[in-house]
């Protein structure tokens, strides 16, 4: 793998930029299923977590993967499900009315 | 070639974590931004497992599935629990982000794999997932009032704090220099853990949405230090947008309440000003359900303020009643809504977007404000720090400075709430003694429900 | 070096981002100078000029680059004179008046 | 340790260069937008010469300078002039990025260095470089009219241009499966070079600002693929930066003009409708200078709506007299300002701006629109296409569709202009013979001068 530090640094500021952009911009009115949203997505932690469970290059190392997986896990399908929930409720007023 | 494939998937799953926050920005797109973020996050996964080192897949399948079937009840919280739900589900967050780094250390320094770079990188992995853990359960724990939400202080703390967070930064320079002293690491997630506990403890329970923010941006830095550790870009990216997204919510919050992040970590707001609401002993005008439903249906425009109140006796669907009543009637109906009103950003909206009211006529606080003086009834249901006058008027208050909304500046106030005690800052509000202000005293749900009743029971409710 | 496509295509994407969020943002009154503003950062071909002009690998290359730092330079130069120039001419209204 | 450090040095010149067009969405940061751009590129320079493989700077200090000196007087160019500066300007990028791609390619052609990767770099790096070579130089030509403005247009001329594209193309394609064919290598070049020429040829020259864009569009790319060659994070942000900027602003010319950029390219426009403007014969109201001097000055409210000929006869410094003249007198005077009013984005902005009127006088056009009703005086000073009502009305105009400026709505409207000549759509204007409207026949700046030299010459100017 070719990976270096400022590599890294380089995306990591990259990705700052975008991030304090969007979420500046992310309406008001959505602010507790962004909360979420982003609780979730947060959960990205599962890649690592996956590698270990599954490279299983020591017992150790194979059970906190395990226990990591299965604790991203459970942030991905509520974080996301609660999110859908809350935003299925936000209508607008019915043009009929 | 494998490996150029799994790259290509995180590239994609990168590209959709962005398009899912982009489309948070409008009401319309916002489900999209949901599917997309779901996408992004099965491609993550999905590339992932086709990584060529991994060798079995009962490790990982079996955990999925029983976190998956976990997930799904947690989601059932009603939307009351949503703080805590958040708080808990970034305890496990972070949880997950310390394994993993305790893990990888184990690994390479039995491998004496460990370059400086990389240890600096677990250090601050291990460090915040850890933190960021502890602290969570204790922030879930107040918000779901298990542990005592009032700020626990005690003498001293500040200096123990300090001395832990330099003790755990001490441990980490050690390993720094020798990544092998294997014997430090244990005691570097114990510091970590012990730093999160007190850390969040002295906290009160009502500025938990600001710490828990806090923690979203904690959790997200940690996984950019994990892909720091396992040199994966979509680590990286994903984690700066979830710092970037905890660290400007909680920015909205703190100006929101006109205070620093200092103030909100060290101050243990919400307690200081106990004594203070029995100082003056005035008395306010009281209204009935029947003088509201008058003075309602007589407008030509009414704003309606819920705050905290509103959520606590869950009287949304009642206000929906109201807001239809009201606007048969031909009477304009709009909802200020103030950007920290109850207890998370956002709240006001959800508990009204169930209750099914249009987003429309939801106003945010800055453009409702110059409307206000022409508004006939600004009905404040079970709000109060964010409708306090004394925050424009009296430089000693300890909200002063922060901005409301205008409530006062209507013809005329009523406000529901069951008693004359403060809300969440403690301090008494001018604006329940107003000439104009008339109170309906009770709980939010059943007063708005009387006021609906005698609405639909004809004319004037007599 | 290690640098492979995907790297780059990484960089690219989220870059290609950033560049859409931002201009998309920038004053409409200000459209002419960042026509000139992103000219002259067009010219950063400037970094691949200079390596070339200066590792001197070749006669070729080295006059080739050459000829490409002249014409970038004389880019940046007056690209950011120019936008510089127009940009000082706008003013608010003295509040005195 | 050195590459680290140069790495280092690029990472902080992209994030200037971010902050650089970050700081462009405000005129009150915008200079410091310039800075950060300069600052941004110095680092840039200063960081390549501190590659180690340089072994002598006379090649590379020798063009420096010279470049910079020739640089700045090309940056003293009046103000109409800007888009040519700007097309040459482009065409030097071109020609830097195709040179360097050149270099490259025999570089490693001759060390058997090249990888399908690098060739496909080199390929798409060499086409854009040397294509935006000379179509900048055309359109540049085109502007200063020393190539006829007018569309060149031939029978075949798409199927010749598809052509040359196809071929090009096909030679890189037999590059890339075998780059040793270096005589391949100069024919493509010379395809990219033709190509250039006959794409913008055949548009004509008020169509040039689009192209512009474009081009600068391509030079980012083209910046873009010499940072995969050169394999360089730096270069592929800057120039993603440049080829977003150059897409959106051709987005929003052809928005404003509600055109494609197909049509753009492809559709010669400005020469079909060239005899439609007198086929009807009507007479307009035609108003001396004094009289638009007594309206002007018993109104209360002016909007003033420059286009193309204020920026033609240099008037600003008129209007900004007039501005004054008017001001003083307690009018209140507003610009409306179209999106291409003008020849380029953002033209009469920088004009107005010369002269030396307030940016926060400068109105955008959704936002005067709905105050046009209520203005006294609509005054209309070379500008014709952006007002023509034609483009609400009439469905079977060419410019139907394209938003203007609903200068008809004021209660009356004088406009300046030379002629009944139309305008750049080459379409008669309706609103020269309305009944509000009367005419100001004359040179714009003399004519302004008249009305100002009237207006000052004391009260109604008699
Ligand atoms: N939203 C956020 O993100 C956030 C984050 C951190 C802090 N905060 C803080 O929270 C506060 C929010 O202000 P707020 O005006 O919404 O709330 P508040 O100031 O806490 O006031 C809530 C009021 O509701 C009344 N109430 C409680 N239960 C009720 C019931 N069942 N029926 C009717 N009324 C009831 C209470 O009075 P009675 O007891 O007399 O009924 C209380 O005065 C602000 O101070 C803000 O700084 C908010
Ligand atoms: N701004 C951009 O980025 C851009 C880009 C591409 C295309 N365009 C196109 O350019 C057009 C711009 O519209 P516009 O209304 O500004 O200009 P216009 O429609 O081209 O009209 C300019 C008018 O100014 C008059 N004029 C010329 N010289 C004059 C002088 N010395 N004194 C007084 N009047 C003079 C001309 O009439 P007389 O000959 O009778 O004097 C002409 O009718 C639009 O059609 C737009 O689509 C703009």
């Amino acid at each position: 793998m070719q990976f270096d530090f400022l590599d890294g640094l380089f995306v990591l500021m990259l990705a700052t930029f975008i991030g304090l952009d969007v979420i500046r911009r992310v309406s008001r009115l959505l602010h507790t299923p962004l909360m979420s949203l982003t609780n979730a997505i947060s959960a990205i932690a599962v890649v690592g977590a996956i590698l270990l469970a599954g490279e299983q290059e020591s017992r150790l190392s194979t059970i906190l993967g395990a226990i990591a997986v299965f604790a991203s896990t459970t942030n991905i399908v509520s974080g996301f499900l609660i999110t859908d929930r809350m935003l299925k409720m936000f209508k607008k007023r019915e043009p009929a009315k | 070639m494998i490996d150029q494939l799994i790259q290509l998937v995180y590239l994609v799953a990168t590209a959709l974590f962005i398009f899912s926050l982009k489309w948070m920005s409008d009401p319309v797109t916002a489900r999209r931004g949901v599917f997309a973020g779901v996408g992004g996050m099965a491609l993550a996964i999905v590339g992932t497992l086709m990584h060529p080192l991994i060798i079995g897949y009962s490790w990982i399948v079996i955990p999925l599935v029983l976190g998956a079937l976990a997930g799904i009840p947690l989601s059932w919280v009603p939307l009351t629990a949503v703080p805590q739900r958040t708080a808990l589900s970034h305890a496990f967050g972070g949880l997950a982000a310390g394994l993993v780094g305790t893990a990888k250390y184990f690994l390479w320094a039995g491998h004496g794999e460990l370059t400086t770079f990389r240890m600096g990188a677990i250090i601050l992995e291990v460090i915040l997932g850890y933190l960021t853990c502890t602290g969570s359960l204790v922030a879930a724990g107040k918000l779901q009032e298990v542990i005592p939400t009032r700020p626990i202080m005690y003498r001293g703390q500040n200096v123990i704090n300090f001395t832990l967070l330099a003790l755990a930064i001490g441990v980490g320079g050690m390993l720094m220099i020798d990544p092998s002293r294997t014997f430090l690491f244990p005691a570097l997630i114990v510091l970590a853990l012990a730093f999160g506990v007190l850390l969040v403890l002295p906290i009160g329970g009502a500025d938990m949405p600001t710490v828990i923010s806090l923690l979203n941006s904690y959790a997200g830095l940690a996984a950019v230090a994990m892909g720091f550790v396992m040199e994966n870009k979509l680590l990286i990216t994903a984690g700066a947008l979830d710092g970037a997204s905890g660290l400007i919510l909680s920015i909205v919050m703190c100006k929101a309440m006109n205070r620093s992040f200092t103030n909100v970590l060290f101050g243990a707001f919400g307690q200081v000003q106990a004594g203070v609401a029995q100082v003056e002993q005035r008395t306010a005008k009281s209204a009935t359900a029947d003088d509201a439903a008058q003075l309602l249906e007589n407008a030509s425009s009414v704003v309606i303020i819920p705050g905290y109140g509103m959520a606590v006796s869950q009287a949304q669907h009642r206000v929906h009643d109201l807001y239809e009543e009201l606007t048969k009637r031909g009477v304009d109906v709009k909802f200020a809504i103030h950007p920290v009103a109850g207890r998370m950003p956002g709240h006001m909206n959800v508990l009204l977007a169930e209750a099914e009211i249009p987003y429309d006529r939801l106003v945010e606080m800055d453009d409702i404000n110059p409307e206000m003086p022409r508004a006939d009834v600004a009905l404040v249901i079970g709000a109060n720090d964010v409708v306090n006058p004394a925050a424009r008027r009296d430089k000693n208050s300890p909200i002063f400075g922060m901005p409301i909304i205008d409530a006062d500046k209507a013809k005329v106030c009523l406000a529901v709430k069951r008693s004359m005690n403060p809300g969440f800052a403690g301090i008494e509000n001018e604006l329940y003694f107003a000439d104009n202000t008339l109170m309906l005293f009770g709980d939010a749900k059943s007063v708005i429900g009387e006021v609906v009743k005698s609405l639909a029971g004809g004319g004037s409710g007599h």
